[in-house]
């Protein structure tokens, strides 16, 4: 894993960019450990001033710090979309590779669902979820709630890897050694689906922290937890833009969509990576 | 003699590849040289890995990266006047190929455009050089088919509608639509099953007759070569190590490696033990000096350790690249 | 049962099925909330203004029955499905008492068109340039696409039509940045009507192709550099059929079928571009009717909303699969 | 003289399609084959592609159920071993031998995990060395020895070395049965007749009985001692090999022994002149 890694590093100048740009915004969130003023605090600094040497990006109207409130957000909206990325990953893992594993009427059982949920339009649903929890919504709820919504591409594309693997005679040969069935997922198989993983991993943080500033932005989230959403939510109500306050606007969607590129070139050359075209070109004999 | 369709001089393409920091060479045509007649099928065998494929596809001009031509010439001669496929214009090109020089594949493979109906993968290819209306075009197309007894209603299939077989002979059928000199047959039986194989292979005997066109002709099946061929060439590890009259190589195959080829057939009606040859073929990338079948040769001495045999003639019309062939048997 | 017959009805099933989940969501969702809907909507239409004890009982009784809050678990379900099924949510709570249905219709166009003449454009787009991508390997212009494709394709919707809408609408004011057509102009066929409805449609369709396209882009991209190693095309090149002639026939409408699928199976989360892109540029379509009815606490247009929205989505998927075939001969033999 | 393996009367349908509708392809209709206990023989099932061969090859090893019918492997329905103790005890005894033996094994695990696999569940050896001892005994059938293959990944062999490597696996549990599915057909010619020995090698010494699938007919005359021909699923003659293949008696037969081309130059020329 580690050679990959290296490899990637010094071959692949997407997934070198794409891991700078995710260091950089990792690097801000890691700030907020530091910050001098508690997120939720206002007017402990002067509201409106413009980046200066004193507030590098920044006050916004509410008398905050927009650096040290940056990072919290940042750290909050990351911390969301790996929290969707994580459950719904077992979600879409456990789907695919019992759908590839069994297939047959399991498998065609799976996929059914697991197209309906691809199809659904999950924005309509999550804006009446938040109607009907109001200000029960959590981070946590909706967290949760799209990790229930959001496994089914990646499920789909796991259970396409593993249903190639259980056909292919390496599977036969473990099973008629005497490996057990969790021997032969665990050690022969997963080699091969991690990368995908990996991939969708990537993609599906992009996904659901896409959702969520959506949400926030709108005001359809806990607007008392500071992510990326609610600061940009927070400067539309004080009209940021036309009170030329525009750096409260800037920062986090500049923050926000270096995350997102990042995020997404990382995806991009992993799959490059487990291309078999590619692959092929480094494999020796 | 009259001009041989194809000379084949001092051949060499290799692939070259770097990707995530390894870089590798595979030697899969190293320095070869052949020449076809005209009217002649010549057989081209080789195992796996033994640059038989590699050697079609610069021969057909196929070439793309990672391959690279690095030395020698394919010079057809189509009339009177030579070509270097590998030296002309993209537009030249085009107007040889199917008009002189056609291909046909492996069947089993996706050779047909799975979208589009046979009749217009006839007009892609064939039209333009026909040079005839459309109507004009078709009933020539149907009049082909009929010569290879192929139904014209299969000119509204889509290809998957057809069976491998039926696939394998409207694929030869275009292959022979505008009466080439040459045609590439690259593995046409491989994958077919026996019953079918025979007829496709009749099927390109016959058209061949008809036309008078050179084939040059690669399986790696001895049985196919033996029933279909009029020379032959045999390669091991991107080299031509044997070449002849298909009999006289089946009768008295000289080089060793042919020789054991040849023993080791299995035959329908024959139970007589049959010895099997150590090792593996070389890996391309890395081939062992000197003659490259040295390693599992039982007759391989010190000089075939150092050196490279030349291809050599050992009888009239029959070469092998061997310090010490198998003794001749006079017919 | 083979072809074409065991296709359509496998698809009619999956529709089906995406109907049938799809309306079980937004029950169960709205039943699994702990909050009464029925006090907060009183709370929410009685908050400015004073209502008479007599009338708020009234409203909580009919609140009651249009919720489908009457009688047991089951006895709801039902009532759920039988609203579905005859497209009747009631009065709307907000613009009481026009129905539900009379405002979805009245948006629901908007929606369409604006969705039907991004995706179309940006598919097309899209895959052609995608697929020149994939094909000339060696372009500058296009690998300069790519990069623009893969900057504009990750960043969400919202993002996205927010920035068009700083530029355009703070930086370089030259287009309308709201509703639907100029205010106060009426409703006719006129070409000044026609020229304000384009006029104010550029920038959500900007929005919606400046994030499709890079996708389409993309997929288009590697399926013709995939599609450009198969047999048939390395024959095609062989054969000397026209370079043009094998980029349009053999690799392009090769690539096309997985791009239909992907364009069925994608439709939902263009639809929620659309809204979301709505809200932004306050076009009146069902995305900005979806958002003021969360602001007014009008539950049954929400919830009219969301299930129109599955329902139409899945229709758009099914007219999608339907066609399919025309495009790949192979169904029919499946 | 009891029976080690009946297939008695089985067939195989398959599905194909969506959830909601399918159709069904017979695979395999009605075949029966017997083999018997203590009187090791090779028996080859010929057949061309979609006769339902390598179908009937998986129903033996345990791997497909049949649709209907029974296979009864040492008298005991394949139907009833449940739970993996029972597959265990069934695998010991029936090993299978794959096609392609550059897909045999997973190619990014070593080669030596699957024998020392094998060597410890299914023969049920115990401590390091004598599941290396055991390995090596293996390989050493096959003309390989544990030196040759330990920490060697699969790219790193031929794929005559790896198709012993995986005969060798499939032995070290001592099996009465091994099912080998066109076990040549992707070996190159040099290095077919040494496989092919082998299983003949196998019958004679170790007396294992094997079920050979193939294609050739050739290769099939040189090692079968009975032969089976299927075609569409069903079996079309069967019985002592050198008898049939010499002289077929159904159409169907007849004309697959006219279509397979003798490696000999016939003396006219070319065979196709007629």
């Amino acid at each position: 894993m580690g050679r990959i890694l290296i490899d990637l590093l010094r071959f692949n100048r997407q997934f070198a960019v794409g891991l700078v740009l995710l260091a950089i915004v990792l690097g801000f969130a890691l700030l907020s450990f530091f910050s001098p003023y508690p997120p939720n605090d206002s007017f402990v600094v002067p509201p409106d001033v413009p980046p200066s040497w004193a507030y590098p990006m920044g006050t916004t109207s509410r008398g905050q710090d927009l650096f040290w409130l940056l990072t919290f957000s940042i750290r909050n909206t990351l911390l969301f979309g790996v929290t969707v990325a994580l459950i719904s990953r077992l979600l879409a893992l456990v789907i695919g590779l019992v759908a590839g594993y069994c297939g047959g009427l399991v498998d065609r059982a799976l996929m059914s669902i697991n197209d309906t949920f691809i199809v659904i339009p999950l924005f309509p649903i999550l804006v009446l979820f938040y109607f009907v929890m109001k200000d029960h919504m959590s981070w946590g709820l909706l967290a949760l709630m799209m990790a229930c919504l959001g496994w089914a591409y990646d499920a789909r594309l796991i259970r396409s890897v593993a249903l190639s693997l259980r056909t292919r005679e390496f599977t036969e040969t473990g099973i008629f050694s005497g490996m057990s069935m969790r021997q032969i997922l665990v050690e022969e198989h997963l080699p091969y689906v991690l990368p995908i993983v990996f991939s969708t991993t990537m993609n599906n943080i992009n996904w659901s922290i896409g959702l969520e500033v959506t949400l926030s932005v709108l005001g359809f989230t806990d607007i008392n937890t500071p992510t990326i959403g609610v600061l940009i939510y927070w400067a539309n109500q004080h009209t940021a833009l036309v009170a030329g306050i525009w750096w409260w606007i800037f920062f986090p969607v500049l923050l926000v969509i270096l995350a997102f590129i990042g995020l997404f070139l990382l995806a991009v050359s992993m799959n490059e990576y487990i291309d078999p075209r590619s692959r092929l070109g480094r494999s020796g004999g | 003699m009259s001009e041989p369709v194809l000379t084949v001089s001092g051949l060499r393409a290799w692939y070259r590849t770097s990707a995530y920091g390894v870089s590798r060479e595979v030697r899969a045509v190293d320095d070869i040289s052949l020449s076809i007649a005209a009217g002649e099928i010549y057989g081209l065998a080789g195992e796996s890995s033994s640059g038989k494929t590699t050697l079609i596809k610069t021969i057909a001009n196929a070439i793309q990266p990672p391959l690279e031509v690095l030395a020698g010439s394919v010079v057809f001669r189509f009339g009177d006047r030579p070509v270097d496929i590998h030296r002309i214009s993209r537009e030249a090109l085009g107007k040889i190929r199917w008009k002189h020089l056609s291909y046909i594949m492996q069947g089993s493979m996706n050779v047909l455009n799975p979208v589009r109906r046979v009749r217009h993968t006839f007009f892609d290819f064939a039209f333009r050089h026909i040079g005839r209306p459309k109507p004009e075009f078709l009933q020539v197309v149907r009049d082909h088919l009929q010569r290879l007894h192929l139904a014209p209603d299969v000119l509204d299939a889509f290809p998957h509608q057809l069976s491998g077989g039926m696939r394998q002979r409207v694929t030869i059928a275009l292959a022979t639509v505008c009466r080439p000199e040459f045609i590439i047959a690259d593995e046409p039986t491989t994958a077919l099953d026996v019953v079918v194989q025979k007829g496709v292979l009749a099927m390109i005997h016959e058209i061949q007759r008809e036309l008078g066109s050179s084939i040059i002709f690669v399986t790696h099946d001895m049985a196919v070569h033996a029933n279909l061929t009029d020379r032959l060439g045999i390669m091991y590890a991107g080299r031509l190590v044997e070449e002849g009259r298909t009999a006289d190589i089946f009768r008295a195959p000289r080089h060793p490696y042919t020789a054991h080829l040849i023993a080791s057939l299995p035959r329908l009606g024959d139970t007589a033990p049959k010895k099997g040859l150590d090792g593996a073929p070389p890996n391309l990338a890395d081939p062992p000096p000197g003659c490259r079948f040295h390693p599992r040769c039982p007759r391989a001495s010190d000089i075939c350790r150092r050196e490279a045999p030349p291809m050599a003639e050992l009888s009239p019309g029959h070469r092998a690249a061997c310090f010490h062939p198998e003794p001749e048997r006079p017919a | 049962m083979t072809g074409y017959p065991l296709y359509l009805l496998t698809r009619l099933g999956q529709f089906a099925l995406v109907v049938f989940i799809g309306i079980n969501i937004a029950f169960i969702v709205t039943h699994a909330t702990p909050i009464d809907p029925v006090e907060q909507s009183i709370a929410a239409a009685t908050q400015f203004g004073s209502t008479s004890p007599e009338a708020i009982a009234l409203m909580r009784q009919s609140l009651k029955e249009l919720y489908g809050l009457e009688g047991s678990l089951g006895d709801q379900y039902v009532s759920f499905w039988s609203r579905v099924a005859t497209g009747d949510f009631g009065p709307s709570l907000s613009a009481f008492p026009t129905p539900v249905s009379t405002l979805i219709g009245r948006a629901l166009p908007w929606t369409v068109a604006l969705l039907v003449v991004s995706t179309l454009l940006t598919w097309v787009l899209g895959n052609l340039l995608g697929g020149l991508a994939g094909y000339y390997r060696r372009s500058k212009a296009l690998r300069f696409a790519g990069i623009l494709a893969m900057t504009f394709h990750p960043i969400p919707y919202y993002i996205v039509a927010f920035l068009l809408l700083i530029v355009f609408g703070y930086l370089w004011p030259v287009l309308p940045i709201s509703g639907g057509y100029k205010m106060n102009m009426t409703r006719d066929w006129s070409w000044e009507f026609i020229g304000s409805v384009a006029a104010h449609a550029i920038l959500p369709v900007l929005s919606l192709a400046l994030v499709g396209l890079g996708g389409w882009f993309m997929g288009m991209r590697s399926l013709v550099s995939n599609i450009v190693t198969e047999d048939y095309v390395a024959y095609a090149e062989l054969g000397g059929v026209e370079r043009r002639r094998i980029l349009g026939s053999y690799v392009m409408r090769n690539a096309l079928v997985p791009q239909v699928t992907g364009l069925a199976m994608s439709l939902g989360s263009i639809f929620n571009g659309a809204i979301i892109t709505e809200q932004v540029f306050g076009y009146p379509g069902v995305g900005t009717l979806l958002v003021s009815a969360v602001h007014v606490g009008d539950y049954s247009l929400v919830l009219g909303i969301t299930t129109v929205s599955i329902v139409a989505v899945s229709v758009a998927v099914l007219l999608i699969d339907l066609a399919y075939p025309l495009l790949d001969p192979r169904v029919k033999a499946r | 003289m009891s029976a080690l393996l009946e297939v008695e009367d089985v067939s195989r349908v398959y599905r194909t399609g969506g959830l909601f509708a399918a159709r069904r392809v017979t695979a395999v209709d009605g075949v029966s084959l017997q083999l018997e206990a203590g009187r090791p023989e090779i028996l080859t099932v010929v057949g061309e592609s979609g006769s339902g061969k390598t179908t009937l090859a998986r129903m033996i090893l345990g791997m497909v159920p049949p649709s209907t019918g029974a296979i009864r492997f040492k008298g005991k329905d394949l139907a009833d071993i449940r739970g993996s103790r029972a597959r265990l005890a069934f695998m010991k005894e029936v090993q299978p031998v794959f096609q392609n033996p550059f897909e045999a094994f997973n190619p990014m695990k070593r080669l030596d995990r699957y024998l020392f696999a094998t060597a410890r569940r299914m023969a049920g050896v115990e401590g390091e060395a004598a599941i290396r001892d055991a390995a090596d005994g293996a390989l050493k059938e096959v003309g390989l020895s544990l030196a040759e293959v330990r920490g060697r990944y699969p790219h790193e062999l031929s794929g005559g070395q790896l198709q012993r490597v995986a005969i060798a696996r499939a032995l070290i549990s001592k099996p009465a049965l091994l099912v080998a599915d066109e076990p040549v057909s992707m070996i190159d010619a040099s290095l077919r007749a040494s496989i092919v020995n082998l299983l003949r090698g196998l019958r004679e010494r170790r007396g294992v009985s094997i079920i050979y699938i193939t294609h050739d007919l050739a290769t099939a005359y040189y090692v079968s001692d009975r032969i089976l021909i299927m075609r569409h699923g069903k079996v079309v003659e069967s019985g002592e090999a050198r008898a049939v293949l010499d002289d077929p008696q159904h159409p169907y037969s007849q004309l697959l022994k006219s279509s397979v081309l003798s490696p000999e130059v016939p003396p006219t020329g070319a065979a196709f002149h007629a």
